[in-house]
């Protein structure tokens, strides 16, 4: 229970996917310009990213090492998975809820590109996570990028009002200021043995 | 604890310009320009012509819409024009302008009503209409209006505001002081034409003269308390004051008759009483002429119609080089470019500021300090909305609650980095609505 | 009557007189007490790194808004209370040209790049200040002991590394290693209820954050009166949490702000690898502080509730 | 349907092509990332192990363990792997060691992520050679028989200690001064 | 010819992925803590992106338009996976740095949006100079990050000392803030040095 | 090796086939259909969300033009052009624009150096907010106020504030969009047709002698416009003059009578008639002359009196033959000297 929290906390504060691993960039420098949006992103990503950890572990440890196709068949495999993962939850959602597919949808098929889920599915399998860690791991993920997109989210939303410099403006301050985000998140290093 | 709502501020009342001086009778105008939109809701129609003689009291604009107050001649003498004048608004609003031939003769129609006792409700809200009285605090809302709602708002409480909270201004204190059995005989006017049995009289407790001469004007009437109240801007609002009273709050976008209230000025229950006493309707008020810009600051009872510079004059004229003239108190008034606009039925003051008080100051950003949410009355954030508003964001500005705001000032006033909140608030609420007309 | 030309505005017609000079010097005049107190005990050396860092950050935000062709504003006084803010938080011992660099981060990143004054959403002169935690670990961890001047651990580091505890009034006086203006709880103190006193700090923040640090600490096993003295934490409660610009406006959303803070002090100072978290704590919250915003817009009067 | 067919069959090309052109490449690939993956290992433990030209490869109760052997085929030490804990997640290091005298041969950081410029200075000689020669019975605390590298103290902790633990295993297997 | 030129510069610079359309970030900030880090990376996202672009550009008008993601990822994954091997196999040092880096190439922004944008639409030889173009712009903007990060953080320019060994290494440029501000600030000094303002572009 | 490429080919194969059936079976199964026109559509519109429409942006717009709520030359902005290309997604030709080119115009000359001021404005610099505080600050209560709301609101930039304090449309950039209009809380904006010069730059429904106390440029109601008129067109209504477009040809003969200035044209010089060699000298020109400038005999070439002629044009609509053209000589739009701005219209 413990191992599980600490792979939680972790992935969230110490090695957070978007500050520290640079996992998850595109979305986080796109997405990120209004607070619903970057929440309703992260949600969803979250979701996906969860779903992801599932499908991989099956697919690592019980298809491609079995038959030692891990080193030049992961790759592919993975990303054929994820992505008809992500299209067939878009097509579900659809169907059976509008009211979800209206707030999550749209962000769906941005997923697929996200290099987040590839590199969870990598790490799952580089870390050696059994199932429940390896849901646990893609959970963590998944909060700790819903947590800088809100945080970035927040900031730019109150940065609408600053009078920024015209060279700074779009994606320079917002590295920046992600730039600030991660010095802080640096206060956690160290903080859970990993 | 004296009673008080959450929120606002303690701003330099400067009450003692005014506040021991008796009221005199301003001195007869030789011209009045009587607007015919002073209150809220429809402008009245002129039902007299250039070249037509009228008498004191005569009705010069009818009300034609129900929300609507009639207006009168205040002197008696020739209509000499019929055309747009300027406003305490800024607005030209078309005006009767009646030369005065110093008769002061009053309208043959002009007789007192049946004493209060034998008229009926319907009867009181007549003459009420008829007298066009409206909400002399300064929003000027019809009071008849006021005292018919709806058949399913059910009303259990009367509100005298004796509050006045907006610094300077002492009309309402004046008269309470002087003319307390007034203000009395009023609110039991509107008791009974409303039914209601419960009535309260709030005062802030810095007019201590006030509160006795009240307390001693409603013995005898159980069903009216005088209710001393923390001395607080904006105690005298509406909605601060129905909180601080009764404990309730009126909704979102509702009117005090939401929670059952009404709520009226004490110089509208003088108003109404002067009605039922003479049946002269509503041509003349107490006027705080006041502010370290006018020579010798008067509570004065004017003439509606009479150009505030006849006022300032009867003062002794500017102390001073003035900088500001302001219609009303110092935290809602409107400040004016002429000296000719008139005396309305709202206007509870004229106020005189010298140059050297009314520096103009460049804003600086704003350092999110929250002084603004701490005094907003209301509990907005002010910040926010002004925010909102510079950069034209009036969707999100409507879903912080702009169109709450009461303008009370508070925000502008205690902000460190001089920005003009209220103002910015005031445009959001202008385009939020124009937007919604639409 | 002659002719005038009067002024109009909008209502109200008069304001409180209060301005954010007025507020900026307050602050910065409340800061000269820990100032004083580093100088008493640091030496002169304490005094050149803060006039250093003073003039630094005031050099910077003027350089910046001449780049920019924008009025020049340090008059306002809050390049003086970052630059001195930023030095309370230094070693001692710093070269003084990593604190000139620590100005230029605080102001130019912390700052000018926002905008300048109101418009940043983190501490500049924690933004300065982690900077040079991160960048310069090694000067920023050399510790200069009072009085004598040798190099020492600060009482954080002691308890983390080797179990010692300081001596409480040792704590309370100063008499300590550690930056220039964290030693003396006393001096920040005094500084602090001045402030909350002309109503420049709302005392929610450093109740919260203190007694939250407090709490948890006495809950998870730990001295809390040492946690509470040793370290940055009361310059941060009083004089850095509660900066206006960075800090949620709401009441409720202070009080969450404290919190949060005094939460992620005692986890980085109980289980991080960092010996103290008092500029992380609050640069984090800092992070948090739109959402608080967001999250605790008060009810208003009369707000009908719809659901 | 029609569309559906062709939609499969061109991502089945696709696939079928895709894996056959991967299974080419790893068989290319492969015996020479596998040549890379002991070239490493056996440089790492010549590394910790001075003098010796080959090793063999040992399972003991779980750890893998190469004995060091020279050019007469004399046993030199014993390597192993060790994990500590570091700042910024796990340290891997290959350890030498001399049963016969007690005491450490080398110390090879082989992955680390502590930060760099700071932690990551374990990797130095400078750090690792204090090792080399201490006997396996010192107590291993860092500022004490563990120098430190200024600034960072838990990285060479996490080093200290990862060898402290592998050693109360490798000791009781191989005990000072025993046969191996 | 002409055409081909101009197809090749334009991602030199004036759609340099990296400091004007601003994709491809992650690999940007994650590996560039050293120079040569940033020409190994930028080299091996250009191997792909060329042979992926071709590939692409000559079965445009095979893949329907329903599966043509899929296919396009299928190509890409299985040119990264290629590179991976073969870096692991004759390049150990460089693959150990870039490590978990190289597969993500396969979700490069860069690469899924020439394909889809670019190379899908026109000639293979277009196709191969827009992607050559495209993969030394990125190459040399990840290198002039890599090589600012390294200079400050550790001193030295593509492994040699450049600054005095007793110099002050800021450890921050090679942590991930580095990263950020170091891309932030170069993006700032692009934007002043062309005065153009770089609407802020998202992926896809 | 055969082996791995065998098991290789294999496992994607079965992977590919299993994904790819179970999408394909989900995309039937779940199959929503949604109109790619409007995808089109919004990629033609010009993007600027300026909402002048009336559809919250360029996407509402695209969705309402798809469901046929709106026409396809809705966009004002984007003008004929977009309209086109959207008729050619929609599939049915381009409504014919009935409607001429309409331009935003400055009713309004009260700048700093014209307009009387009644008090120093302190606060919020934009016309609305400064509206709101006594009517803003200029004497007159239709004057312009300056803080240029107007230009901010302009989703093409063709506004522009003079250093007089007033605004300055640039009329080629401008679209007839009329957000502008609707921004100005004083209403000095109008839009009226491009092809009309001649405007009455003043609303001020003040008596005479009041504007002339607040204005040194406002309509004072003198009627001598009115008078000169030979078409008609202008008409001092509520004491301001008001032009009727569609009967002012542009003479500008109110323009040089006008003593106030207040009537301006867009051009210094009016445009003259000159007859070619098509002329076969029909005299129908010579008859509907209203100043009587041409003169001719039968069958012979006719000759305009430049002197009298006043460049309203309809005797070169009147002639059969084409053989009048309209000329403008010295000065182009922008007030420069141009020799050939022979103008057709």
């Amino acid at each position: 229970m413990k191992e599980l929290f600490f792979i939680i906390a972790g992935s969230v504060l110490v090695n957070n996917f978007v500050l520290s691993r640079f996992l998850g960039e595109c979305p986080f420098l796109g997405v990120s310009r209004k607070l619903e949006t970057a929440v309703s992103m992260g949600i969803a990503t979250t979701f996906v990213l969860t779903m992801t950890s599932v499908a991989t572990y099956f697919i690592q440890f019980y298809i491609l090492e079995p038959f030692g196709l891990s080193r030049f068949l992961q790759i592919v495999s993975f990303i054929l998975v994820i992505a008809s993962l992500v299209q067939l939850v878009e097509m579900v959602i659809l169907k059976t809820s509008p009211a979800l597919y209206k707030a999550l949808g749209i962000y769906l098929p941005l997923i697929t590109t996200n290099c987040a889920v590839l590199g969870l599915a990598l790490l799952i399998a580089i870390k050696r996570y059994n199932l429940i860690q390896s849901v646990a791991f893609g959970l963590g993920a998944g909060i700790g990028f819903t947590l800088a997109m809100a945080l970035m989210a927040g900031i730019r939303e109150e940065m609408e009002f600053a009078d920024i410099p015209e060279a700074l403006q779009g994606a320079a301050i917002v590295l920046i200021t992600a730039g600030l985000l991660s010095m802080a998140f640096l206060g956690f290093s160290g903080l859970i043995p990993m | 604890m004296l009673k008080t709502f959450k929120g606002g501020i303690h701003p330099p009342y400067n009450k003692e310009l005014t506040k021991h001086k008796p009221v005199e009778k301003a001195k007869l105008p030789q011209k009045v320009v009587i607007p015919m939109s002073q209150h809220v809701g429809a402008p009245c129609e002129p039902v007299v012509k250039v070249g037509d003689h009228v008498k004191v009291g005569q009705k010069i604009g009818e009300a034609k819409a129900f929300v609507s107050a009639p207006v009168h001649a205040s002197v008696s003498g020739k209509v000499v024009a019929v055309e747009p004048r300027p406003h305490a608004s800024g607005a030209h609003v078309l005006s009767v302008v009646i030369e005065s031939d110093g008769m002061d003769e009053v309208y043959e129609g002009v007789k007192p009503p049946k004493p209060l006792e034998e008229l009926t409700p319907d009867e009181i809200k007549n003459l009420i209409r008829e007298a066009g009285i409206v909400g002399m605090g300064g929003a000027g809302f019809p009071t008849q209006v006021k005292l018919s709602p709806p058949a399913d708002k059910k009303i259990d409480t009367i509100i005298v505001n004796g509050a006045e909270c907006e610094p300077y201004l002492t009309a309402d204190h004046r008269l309470m002081v002087e003319r307390p059995e007034d203000v009395v005989l009023g609110l039991r006017a509107i008791m009974k034409a409303t039914g209601v049995s419960k009535a309260f009289i709030g005062i802030e407790d810095n007019k201590p003269d006030a509160i006795e001469a009240m307390k001693e004007a409603v013995k005898g009437f159980s069903d009216i308390e005088v209710v001393p109240l923390a001395t607080k801007y904006p105690q005298g609002g509406e909605k601060q004051l129905i909180n601080a009273i009764t404990g309730r709050e009126v909704p979102s976008g509702g009117l005090p008759m939401d929670v059952g209230v009404i709520v009226d000025n004490a110089g509208t229950c003088a108003a109404i009483a002067n009605v039922l006493k003479t049946g002269m309707p509503l041509i003349e008020r107490i006027t705080t002429v006041t502010g370290a810009g006018v020579k010798e600051p008067k509570n004065l009872l004017a003439r509606i119609g009479t150009p505030v510079g006849e006022l300032i004059e009867q003062c002794g004229g500017f102390a001073g080089e003035p900088g500001k003239v302001i219609m009303g108190g110092p935290m809602m008034g409107i400040s004016q470019s002429s000296l000719e606009v008139p005396v309305m039925k709202g206007t509870s003051g004229v106020l005189v500021l010298q140059k050297s008080e009314v520096k103009a100051v460049e804003p600086m950003p704003c350092i999110k300090c929250a002084r603004c949410v701490d005094a907003c009355p209301i509990h907005l954030l002010p910040t926010y909305l002004a925010k909102f508003a510079e950069r034209g964001m009036w969707d999100e500005a409507e879903r912080y609650h702009a169109l709450d705001c009461i303008e009370c000032g508070c925000c502008a006033y205690v902000c460190p980095a001089n920005i003009p909140l209220t103002q910015l608030i005031r445009l959001a609420k202008n385009r939020i609505l124009a937007s919604k007309k639409k | 009557m002659g002719e005038y030309k009067f002024l109009t505005t909008s209502s109200p017609h008069i304001h409180s007189g209060e301005s954010v000079q007025r507020i900026m010097f307050s602050v910065a005049g409340a800061l000269l007490l820990p100032t004083i107190a580093g100088v008493y005990f640091f030496g002169i050396r304490a005094l050149i790194l803060v006039l250093t860092t003073t003039l630094a950050a005031v050099a910077t935000e003027a350089i910046f808004q001449v780049l920019r062709g924008k009025p020049v504003t340090i008059w306002d006084g809050s390049a003086i209370v970052t630059g001195i803010l930023l030095a309370l938080n230094l070693p001692p011992g710093l070269p003084l040209w990593m604190a000139v660099v620590g100005s230029v981060v605080a102001i130019g990143l912390g700052k000018m790049i926002y905008g300048g004054l109101g418009m940043n959403p983190f501490n500049p002169a924690l933004v300065g200040r982690v900077f040079l935690t991160v960048t310069f670990p090694v000067q920023m961890t050399t510790w200069i002991n009072p009085v004598d001047g040798t190099t020492g651990a600060t009482p954080l580091a002691l308890m983390k590394m080797q179990g010692i505890s300081t001596d409480y009034v040792r704590l309370f006086i100063g008499n300590v290693g550690g930056s220039i203006g964290e030693t003396s709880a006393l001096a920040i103190i005094l500084g602090g209820l001045y402030l909350i006193y002309r109503g420049y700090v709302d005392w929610r923040i450093p109740a919260s954050y203190l007694g939250t640090v407090a709490v948890l600490s006495f809950i998870l096993g730990k001295d809390p009166i040492f946690h509470l003295l040793a370290g940055g934490l009361m310059l941060g409660a009083f004089f850095m949490a509660t900066d206006m610009v960075t800090t949620p406006v709401t009441k409720l959303g202070r009080i969450i702000f404290g919190i949060g803070a005094g939460i992620f002090v005692v986890l980085i100072r109980l289980y991080g690898g960092y010996p103290e978290g008092v500029s992380f704590s609050i640069l984090l919250m800092n992070a948090f502080t739109p959402i608080i915003n967001r999250l605790t817009i008060p009810r208003i009067y009369g707000e009908v509730k719809t659901r | 349907m029609n569309q559906y067919a062709r939609m499969i069959v061109v991502l089945l090309i696709f696939s079928v092509l895709s894996g056959a052109v991967l299974g080419f490449s790893y068989e290319i690939a492969n015996p020479k990332i596998q040549e890379q993956a002991k070239k490493d290992l056996e440089a790492s433990i010549k590394n910790v192990l001075p003098g010796i030209t080959k090793y063999e490869q040992v399972e003991k109760e779980g750890i893998t363990f190469y004995i060091g052997l020279d050019d007469q085929g004399n046993k030199k030490g014993i390597a192993f792997k060790a994990t500590g804990q570091g700042f910024g997640g796990p340290i891997e290091m290959m350890v030498g060691y001399d049963p016969k005298e007690g005491k450490l041969t080398g110390l090879q950081i082989l992955s680390m992520s502590e930060t760099p410029g700071l932690g990551a200075r374990i990797k130095e000689p400078a750090f690792t050679e204090q090792f080399k020669g201490k006997s396996v019975n010192d107590p291993f605390i860092p500022k004490k028989d563990v120098q430190v590298i200024t600034g960072a103290t838990i990285s060479p902790a996490g080093v200290a200690s990862g060898i402290k633990s592998a050693l109360e295993k490798v000791t009781k297997i191989y005990p000072v001064g025993g046969d191996y | 010819m002409y055409q081909l030129v101009k197809d090749f510069f334009n991602g030199l610079w004036n759609e340099n992925p990296t400091f004007r359309m601003i994709i491809g970030m992650c690999p940007t900030l994650a590996v560039t803590t050293a120079a040569m880090n940033g020409i190994a990376m930028g080299l091996a996202t250009t191997f792909v992106l060329m042979f992926s672009s071709l590939l692409i550009s000559l079965l445009r008008n095979f893949i329907p338009a329903k599966v043509r993601i899929p296919c396009y990822i299928i190509v890409i994954a299985t040119f990264v996976t290629v590179v991976d091997l073969f870096m692991a196999g004759y390049f150990p040092a460089m693959y150990k740095i870039l490590g978990l880096y190289i597969p993500l190439i396969v979700v490069n922004c860069i690469i899924m949006a020439r394909a889809e944008a670019f190379a899908s639409k026109v000639t293979p030889l277009r196709a191969i100079a827009d992607a050559l173009g495209m993969g030394i712009g990125f190459t040399w903007a990840i290198t002039l990050i890599g090589a600012v990060r390294e200079l400050m953080g550790s001193g030295t320019l593509f492994g040699y000392h450049v600054l005095s060994e007793n110099a002050t290494h800021w450890v921050i440029m090679l942590l991930p803030p580095g990263a950020f501000l170091t891309m932030g600030i170069l993006l700032g000094i692009m934007n002043v040095i062309t005065r153009k303002n770089v609407r802020d572009t998202q992926c896809h | 090796m055969a082996n791995v490429i065998l098991v290789s080919v294999l496992s994607m194969g079965g992977l590919s086939l299993l994904l790819g059936a179970g999408l394909a079976y989900a995309s039937k199964k779940f199959a929503v259909e949604t109109d790619p026109r409007v995808d089109e559509i919004n990629e033609v519109l010009p993007g600027a969300n300026c909402g002048a429409c009336g559809y919250p942006g360029c996407s509402g717009l695209a969705g309402a033009i798809v469901e046929g709520k709106a026409p396809v030359n809705a966009c004002l902005v984007g003008g004929p052009a977009v309209a086109q290309k959207i008729a050619e997604i929609m599939g049915v030709s381009a409504v014919e624009d009935t409607k001429e080119k309409k331009v935003a115009r400055v009713l309004c000359q009260g700048g700093i150096n014209e307009a009387k001021f009644k008090a120093d404005y302190h606060g919020v610099k934009t016309c609305r907010a400064a509206a709101m505080v006594n009517g803003g600050p200029k004497a007159c209560p239709f004057a312009c106020i300056g803080f240029g709301d107007c230009a901010k609101v302009c989703p093409v930039g063709a506004i522009t504030m003079s250093e007089n304090g007033l605004p300055v449309i640039d009329e080629e950039k401008c679209t007839g969009c009329g957000l502008c209009v609707k921004e100005c809380p004083k209403m000095v904006i109008s839009l009226s047709p491009e092809r009309n010069e001649v405007h009455v730059r003043c609303r001020a429904t003040l008596k005479g002698k009041d504007t002339r106390d607040v204005c040194k440029v406002g309509c004072i109601a003198c009627k001598q416009c009115e008078k000169v008129c030979p078409f008609d067109a202008i008409h001092v209504v509520n004491n301001v003059a008001v032009i009727d477009y569609d009967k002012c040809r542009n003479c500008m003969l109110c323009v040089e009578k006008c003593p106030t200035k207040t009537i301006t044209s867009l051009f210094p010089a009016r445009k003259k008639a000159v007859i070619n060699d098509n002329c076969i000298g029909c005299t129908i020109c010579a008859k509907n002359c209203p100043v009587n400038a041409i003169s001719g005999e039968v069958k012979k070439k006719h000759e305009v009196n430049q002197e009298l002629c006043i460049g309203c044009s309809i005797c070169a609509e009147k002639c059969p033959k084409d053989a009048i053209v309209m000329v403008r000589e010295k000065y182009n739009k922008n007030g420069g000297s141009c020799g050939d701005c022979a103008e057709a219209k």
